[in-house]
């Protein structure tokens, strides 16, 4: 193996002057000669059934050159996991903002026109916005014949309003309450979170002259893209390309479909490309936030500090559809122990119909709200037996060998490490208790997502190397990461190497570009590929140079014998003699699918992310101060360190530490999409907060490498930690700043003077 | 976007002209920094649009004997970098730094914000504390009107529908007097959800309060002097105590509504906060600030 | 959108009854209102003119009474349409008498108010206050035309 | 619809258009000029990234009608790089990682640029403050302050050595 010049290096991204300079084609950007336009129309009630769509005034509007309602779309279902969504509403709408008829126009603005005189009329039903209330019996049933639905993943366990509820258990949880000394009762609940990216959905269709479907969209998941549009347009694969173009922001929003089935079906009524684009405040009612969920935690512990026994109970609202909700639920189950032993244990993690909008994967899914939950409550649990809240941690800390929530032995364990490191950094010890000032910590365990990522590696004619790969670059940097792990394998500079990403017409299949996958996944199935090609190379100059194939080696793009360095041939020679001779092109290909790992059967239900590759873990610590007068929270400093396994950027690795933490801040002290009566009341970014430039506080990061066995060069995933801490973090310092302690996230400065005035009482709904 | 006339001005009477012939058809626009998404979302659809961003003859800032007389077109930053209002009007240069963006501030004029007339605007209560007058212009002549009783309604004002903002009078402040204004946002540069300015003004001899003037932003459908609070402590020696029941004073006078921005009872609480701490600031910084 | 709120207003309790329903009394009380009829199926069918600043709309409204006990319980449903389409708004009310005495009766009175379309993403905020607004004014007048009753006939 | 002519000066390139009185600056740059460099992310003046320059002044395109444009010269991301060579905040910007999803930049680059045309060595806390009508989803802010102040550092430099 050539000596590690590449690897834990930082490099400029490959993408870096294209974007600079502004030349790089987001979905927004494309523009197809003679396109038309589309504007959907929403539904205005929460919960009712459609008595009848009348689109005939709208269609007469000149300009307008199709309309799609129920009625003339495929009668498909379709969804994530359940397939329980029409493709516009049919019998019954089931969110405010639900699509019930798209127009497609010459430009926007009469489509929008001609959308708003289509005249709908409803007859309105009982709804329900509170996923306890949708548990109740004879609560308002959102979804009917869901029984019939099908699922793409099998033990998914569906009853009522309930579309995914996730068991486990461990130990012998009536035995754990025998023996705890003391147990403790919490309920904390979580907002609903807009993902925020700057870059609005849009996607443009086409259907080429021999019925061909082409389709621009800036998506994480380019083939799970394309199935989606398969089963809805009843059209073959190969009759489908996606192209995923450069994506302005993600972070797990756009990995399901939201306006490209409604292009394509349009661009075959039409027979002309469609352009589909949301407005900002479309993009807030009707896709892209996190599930709100309420959390209940019952923990026993002993006098001397173990914890002994836990019993959770995660509400996560999923809205009209399921969507991702079955999915998010069991990750919110699957660390809502947190990095903490605990012997006795029971969980049950539900994702609730309601009558809002479809909720879908967003960073850190289900971890967010069950690590603010967690760690606030392992935190006031420390304080009740007074111990400090890091020795209390560091009691209590998994370790190698332990077993997760799901029964999966812990392996490449960081988060000791994680957690010293913190301490010395913050120099916690002698952390001095000032005035309305307060420390806080928080530690918290996640897992990425396995599933298969292959790659291609083509040597062309003249010895360059190209890389073609199916996962997109949403901007975390994964295309610069992984042009870097192939340099390493074939010992070259990094900017020698071209990647090509995201054309389903080109790439190997990929599953998608979320749940922190993409470096693990297609990192190892990059190397995988390059030693491949590198076999293929080997073969080919053994021949040539008569030498055995083992003692060749490849290095600064030579290959040559070991023994004998002099006999050696370029790459450029053995490309021209495998092309133009005889060897044929030669092509390094491989698909990797980390193995399922082992995991507790008998104790789990429901759960299709029951085990993962490798957990990750992270640990924060934070100072605030606090203006008693007013509420408001100030973020002095965050100190913040991550076992990311090993690290391939290090640039890239700050990047997505810092954003991370600034998503979680928000999301503990302003962002919260607020419903009335199903309503959304802030779609427009100037009601909802998001974190400016002067409200980023100074973060230190520090890197734990544990080096994961089965990870490339040992590396993990690092996107999804980060933005899981900020909120028990800044909860926990609250209650040591000012001894408030608030469950229910945002914090904003109203609560905490509430509470400040109360005693610490915390009202029930603000 | 519907169909609208463009028309281009060059100079007031262009304007007041045209005012004149489209009447209430015809909206003005300066800066375009509100007007422009109103349009965009099609809340508004005037018939046309009388641009008098080009009329340089209401972009100046002149200092007379006991005023600052500020052309109406002149925009957020020309405020926050102008010498004369650097040295004699701080509270205008500290109030800019905090509005709404750069960019906002580089296009938006003091006239196109005073006319939109958002109650929870941060550049009315510091002009009203300071007793600022607005000349308005018709074609059938000009009068003046006080800043404090320019604003009607929510975003409603006093202006007719001939008739244009002209200029801002800002008288100077006395040797002996100071103002400031604070104000309090989710994110610190962002929408207010309470603003306060305070103007107050200190006797030499009895070391007392001459005069005050205290205006909240954001807690009602216009900016609200809070005069309760004010005779709380005019003529008194200003002291923690008195300062204090200002604050509570103030807070029983306004009667805010709960919204996104915080419920009713907590702006009932900032404002009695920030007016205590407006009026202490404006009191400590006396003597120190003017030149 | 909550709104609640009580009123004691001058007048025997029958009368007070009478006025909720009488159009022309609607027309008076409910600002920029600009007609009220009553069509045959016993729906209220008008026309109210409502300004947040620059923004002008046109509703029209449809009210229909879903359950009345004279004279003390009222509950009704009101859809509102706005002709510049900028805005569209669904209500529930009720609205309860108590007689106090021969000559006073008090009116309390909630409403669940939800609006949407683009006026709904103008601001919240500006909404909430100007509903407020609104409803103070329609109590206000009506309890003025009650009071000079006798004098105004 | 009715059109009206506007003549001004984009990237040192004059143009003459037809333009109606709603449009905005950012409609004509990207849909009739094609300079899709400047961005729109909500169209409502509170993201930035339609940010762009008029006479050096940072201006957000979408809260700016086009024919409020006349006879202005506008500067777009697409006229920062002289023939080939990047100005030295893109160079700064690829550098230091202060670029991830990349659909801020355009927007971020031109306000910095505007920055330092003012005050050539911002403190941290001036680049903050100026940066404050553009929002960044991705990088947390961190590295776009370090890549400005890196520039700023490089600019005093040469201010001083002149």
């Amino acid at each position: 193996m050539a000596k590690n010049k590449i690897i834990g290096r930082p490099f400029t991204r490959v993408d870096g002057r294209r974007k600079a300079c502004g030349s790089s084609v987001y979905g927004p950007d494309i523009k197809m000669p003679g396109s038309l336009h589309a504007k959907f129309l929403g539904s205005i009630y929460p919960h009712a059934k459609i008595l009848h769509i009348d689109t005939e005034k709208a269609g007469r509007l000149s300009g307008v050159k199709g309309i799609i309602t129920n009625k003339n779309v495929p009668e498909v279902y379709w969804g994530f996991m359940v397939k329980d969504n029409p493709i516009l509403a049919g019998d019954k709408v089931r969110f405010i903002g639900e699509p019930l008829a798209v127009v497609a126009a010459t430009d926007p603005d009469i489509a929008e026109e001609a959308a708003e005189l289509i005249h709908v009329e409803y007859e309105e039903l009982e709804p329900v916005f509170d996923p306890e209330e949708a548990l109740e019996p004879g609560a308002p049933l959102i979804h009917e014949g869901a029984e019939a639905y099908a699922c793409t993943m099998p033990d998914i366990i569906r009853y009522g309003n309930v579309c995914g509820h996730t068991k486990m258990f461990g130990g012998d949880l009536e035995q754990g309450w025998r023996e705890s000394d003391v147990i403790f009762e919490d309920r904390f609940s979580t907002p609903v979170q807009h993902h925020g990216f700057i870059e609005p959905h849009a996607a443009t269709a086409r259907f080429d002259l021999n019925g061909r479907l082409e389709i621009w969209t800036p998506t994480q998941a380019i083939f799970a893209t394309r199935m989606a549009l398969g089963e809805i347009l009843g059209l073959p694969l190969n009759r489908i390309r996606v192209m995923g173009t450069e994506l302005g922001g993600g972070f797990g929003g756009k990995t399901d479909i939201t306006v490209e089935h409604f292009c394509a079906l349009l661009a075959k009524m039409t027979g002309k490309p469609v352009k589909m684009q949301l407005t900002r405040s479309e993009m807030m009612t009707y896709t892209s936030a996190r599930h709100s969920c309420v959390i209940y935690l019952k923990t026993g512990v002993k006098k001397d500090g173990h914890i002994v026994a836990c019993e959770a109970r995660l509400l996560f609202d999923t809205g009209g559809y399921a969507g991702h909700g079955p999915g998010v639920a069991p990750l919110g189950g699957n660390c809502i122990l947190g990095p903490y032993r605990t012997p006795h244990f029971k969980i049950d993690s539900l994702s609730i119909y309601t009558n809002k909008m479809n909720f879908s994967f967003m960073r850190g899914p289900g971890g967010i709200q069950a690590n603010f939950a967690c760690e606030s409550h392992i935190d006031s649990i420390a304080r009740e037996l007074n111990f400090d809240p890091f020795d209390f941690r560091m009691k209590n800390l998994v370790a190698e060998g332990d077993t997760s929530a799901t029964g999966q032995r812990l392996e490449a364990v960081g988060i000791k490490e994680a957690l010293i490191s913190v301490g010395k950094m913050s120099r916690w010890t002698q952390r001095k208790k000032r005035k309305n000032r307060g420390w806080g910590l928080c530690c918290c365990l996640y897992e990425i997502v396995g599933l298969p990522s292959s790659a291609l590696v083509k040597l062309n004619e003249d010895g360059s190397i190209h890389l073609v790969i199916g996962a997109i670059d949403l901007g975390q940097g994964s295309s610069t990461v992984l042009t870097q792990i192939l340099a390493q394998e074939m010992d070259m500079a990094a900017d020698q190497i071209a990647v090509t990403v995201g054309d389903t017409d080109m790439a190997p299949y990929d599953t998608g570009t979320f749940g922190d996958r993409v470096t693990f996944n297609m990192g190892n199935a990059v190397i995988e590929a390059a030693r491949d090609l590198k076999r293929q190379l080997f073969t080919g100059a053994a021949a040539i140079l008569e030498r055995p194939v083992e003692n060749l080696e490849l290095a600064a793009k030579m290959i040559l014998d070991r023994n004998d360095p002099k006999k050696a041939i370029s790459l450029h020679e053995l490309a021209m003699s495998s092309y133009y001779f005889q060897g044929g092109a030669p092509m390094g290909k491989s698909t990797f699918f980390a193995p399922f790992p082992a995991y507790a059967y008998e104790k789990v239900e429901g759960n299709p992310y029951a085990a993962t590759p490798v957990h990750t873990y992270a640990c924060q610590a934070v100072e605030i101060s606090v203006d008693k007068e007013t509420g408001v929270v100030n973020v002095e400093t965050i100190y913040s360190s991550h076992d990311v396994g090993r690290m391939i950027n290090p640039l890239g690795i700050e990047g997505q530490i810092q954003g991370g933490v600034m998503m979680g801040l928000g999301y503990a002290l302003w962002e919260e999409v607020v419903f009335d009566a199903g309503r959304v009341i802030n779609p427009n970014l100037a009601d909802y907060k998001m974190p400016f430039a002067i409200n980023q506080p100074e973060i230190r990061i520090d890197i734990v490498e544990t080096k994961a066995a089965n990870g490339p060069y040992g590396a993990k995933g690092a996107g999804n930690p980060p933005v899981l801490l900020p909120g028990a973090a800044l909860a926990n310092a609250l209650y040591d700043a000012v001894g408030v302690r608030i469950r229910e996230l945002p914090l904003t400065p109203e609560k905490v003077l509430y509470c400040l005035k109360n005693t610490g009482v915390q009202k029930e709904k603000f | 976007m519907k169909d609208m006339r463009y028309i281009r001005t060059a100079s007031v009477t262009e304007i007041t002209d045209s005012l004149k012939k489209y009447g209430d058809k015809a909206k003005i626009i300066a800066g375009g920094q509100s007007l422009v998404i109103l349009l965009k979302q099609r809340l508004v659809s005037p018939g046309g649009l009388i641009d008098i961003s080009q009329v340089n003859d209401l972009k100046f800032i002149k200092k007379t004997k006991k005023t600052i007389k500020i052309g109406a077109l002149t925009t957020h930053r020309d405020i926050e970098k102008d010498p004369l209002i650097q040295a004699h009007m701080p509270i205008l240069v500290e109030m800019e730094k905090q509005l709404a963006s750069v960019q906002i501030r580089n296009m938006g004029t003091l006239g196109g914000n005073l006319c939109h007339a958002d109650p929870a605007g941060d550049l009315a209560p510091p002009l009203i504390v300071m007793g600022a007058k607005l000349k308005l212009i018709s074609a059938k002549g000009s009068r003046t009107v006080s800043v404090e009783h320019f604003f009607r309604d929510f975003f409603e004002t006093a202006i007719q529908p001939d008739e244009v903002l002209a200029e801002i009078h800002v008288p100077l402040l006395p040797v002996s007097g100071n103002a400031l204004y604070i104000k309090h946002s989710t994110r610190g540069v962002d929408t207010t959800i309470i603003g306060v300015a305070a103007f107050v003004s200190k006797d030499r001899d009895s070391n007392t309060c001459k005069d005050i003037r205290l205006c909240v932003g954001g807690v009602g459908s216009v900016p609200i002097r809070a005069k309760k609070a004010e005779t709380a402590v005019r003529g008194k020696a200003v002291s923690k105590k008195i300062i204090a029941e200002a604050g509570k004073k103030a807070s029983e006078e306004i009667h805010p509504v709960s919204d996104l921005q915080g419920s009713a009872e907590y702006k009932k609480e900032l404002t009695e906060v920030f007016i205590k701490r407006a009026i202490k600031a404006a009191w400590d910084g006396i003597g120190r600030t003017n030149a | 959108m909550i709104i609640e709120s009580s009123i004691t207003l001058d007048g025997p309790i029958n009368e007070i009854w009478e006025k909720l329903l009488d159009p022309a009394c609607l027309k008076d009380c409910i600002p920029g209102c600009e007609s009220v009829i009553i069509r045959s199926n016993g729906e209220f069918e008008g026309t109210v003119k409502v300004k947040i600043g620059p923004i002008k709309m046109r509703f029209k409204v449809v009210l229909t009474i879903v359950e009345k006990q004279p004279p003390v319980r009222l509950i009704s449903k009101a859809l509102g349409k706005d002709l510049f389409k900028v805005g569209r708004f669904t209500q529930k009310n009720q609205l309860v008498l108590e007689k106090l005495d021969s000559n006073k009766t008090r009116l309390s009175y909630i409403s669940e108010l939800n609006i949407s379309g683009k006026i709904a993403n103008f601001g919240e905020r500006v909404l909430r206050a100007k509903a407020k607004e609104m409803e103070e004014n329609y109590l206000a007048s009506l309890s003025d035309i009650l009071k000079h009753r006798g004098r105004k006939s | 619809m009715k059109k009206y002519k506007l003549r001004l000066n984009i990237n040192d390139i004059d143009y003459t258009l037809k333009v109606g009185a709603g449009e905005t600056l950012l409609d004509i740059i990207r849909d009739q000029l094609n300079l899709t460099g400047t961005k729109k992310g909500c169209d409502s003046g509170a993201c930035g990234s339609c940010t762009i320059l008029m006479d050096g002044m940072a201006v957000k395109s979408c809260l700016v009608l086009a024919l409020q444009a006349e006879g202005r010269k506008i500067l777009t991301i697409e006229g920062l790089a002289q023939d080939g060579v990047l100005h030295p905040l893109q160079n700064a910007f690829v550098e230091k990682w202060a670029i991830q999803c990349g659909y801020c930049t355009p927007g971020m680059i031109l306000t910095s640029k505007a920055l330092l045309d003012e005050n050539p060595k911002p403190s941290e806390d001036d680049i903050r403050m100026y940066l404050t009508g553009n929002i960044c989803r991705c990088t947390g802010y961190q590295k776009i302050i370090d890549a400005v102040a890196s520039v700023g550092q490089l600019q005093g430099e040469r201010h001083g050595k002149k």
